[in-house]
């Protein structure tokens, strides 16, 4: 089984304290691929000055365990981290992290790009912009779909 | 016992972040809850709960309105999702 | 042109700091990927102790920022950092970083492995492993070959 | 003058880092400096910057053994890249 960390908080992370972790100790350990996510400050032409991230305590948690297991099974990675904050955060805050360590380069990435496509489309969080007009609750993009949905061809 | 889950916008919307409802002969799939949640409440339900993109789980997994329901069962409506 | 960060040194590095300063400022930035490269115990069935890295002073850098200048071409890219390492490595250590900020993940994925790709065909960098029976040149392998050329299909 | 740069692997079989050498009329590309290189030295050069993997590069691009030659240009020869 992939050696693996999972965290969903509400407080921020430190991605070279979590690439140090998943590094650590393990000698055929070649490349990392990480992924960190950001809060914009502008969503489509709408400025944004907060945002809420909800998600479903236990389903989560689920999702991504097998959303890790599915990509274990399709490359050989020797280490997987995923965080995601959930709570209000400002633009420019970090929201997600995924770190994928494998021997070898290709593997990497291919598994890290995995993990988030299907995070953005598999696992229940929910996005809720505030901006100077209002909140309002962020649409899925047909193209999140688009992009999980090549993994299966 | 089913305890139901809303979550996001729908939570909103119903105005209800979940609720428990006695376990019946009647509730034998996901679709017969849905239809005694909508009869049990205001007439936005019906619109909330039967929008084409809303998205159910049984027990923390996907499932469709044919999924057959126990007693005990976590029932869950939320719309799709937008994290990462 | 894309905000760039280019250096060939004998020093480590430190990725949280890279990859603040890739981000800092840019309140479009939605997505970074990282790739951090780390000399490995093993080599085959060999054992490493250690590893020398040689460059071609001058030449390393204009090759790097060609490959840059690439993928800014190919991708909508808010700013890419280049890092490698050269002189005497042990295992475990960090060798070469590239990490790429974009307001998307998928341009961000894309263009961090593309520049990995070409970095390992393209920049002149050579490798000579110590082990127990002596020191070797890496020899270059041909998937290094095959991962570059796919981006020109 | 043309100076000529070896690198990795390609400079510890010649034993040597590089060198310089005058300009002249017969080195009009990189293959006929190439062939006064072999000319002046050990039949060991020959078998080196023969080989069939050798890369070249001139002024710090890859160049064919048909690449022009000025005066002032810099010549390198080197194995194919390991880095990254």
């Amino acid at each position: 089984m992939v050696r693996r960390v999972l965290s969903i908080q509400q407080q921020d992370f430190d991605v070279a304290r979590l690439q140090q972790e998943l590094v650590a100790e393990e000698p055929e350990m070649g490349a990392v691929v990480s992924f960190t996510g950001y809060v914009r400050g502008r969503s489509g032409d709408r400025e944004v000055s907060s945002m809420e991230l909800e998600h479903y305590p236990g389903m989560t948690e689920r999702s991504i365990e097998g959303i890790i297991d599915q990509a274990a099974a399709r490359w050989p990675l020797l280490g997987v981290t995923v965080v995601h904050r959930v709570g209000v955060l400002t633009p420019g805050s970090r929201i997600v992290y995924v770190g994928v360590g494998s021997s070898h380069r290709g593997s990497a990435f291919a598994a890290a790009e995995y993990i988030m496509d299907f995070l953005k489309t598999g696992a229940p969080f929910w996005k809720k912009e505030t901006g100077p007009t209002g909140a309002c609750w962020v649409e899925a993009r047909n193209s999140d779909e688009t992009a999980a949905r090549r993994w299966r061809d | 016992m089913i305890k139901v889950l809303f979550f996001a916008r729908i939570r909103e919307q119903l105005g209800c972040d979940g609720l428990e409802i006695g376990f019946r002969e009647n509730m034998a799939n996901l679709a017969a809850l849905q239809a005694s949640l909508i009869a049990a409440h205001e007439p936005r339900w019906e619109q909330v709960l039967n929008a084409p993109n809303v998205i159910r789980a049984v027990n923390q997994q996907l499932a469709d309105l044919d999924h057959p329901l126990s007693d005990g069962d976590e029932v869950a409506f939320f719309p799709p999702v937008t994290g990462g």
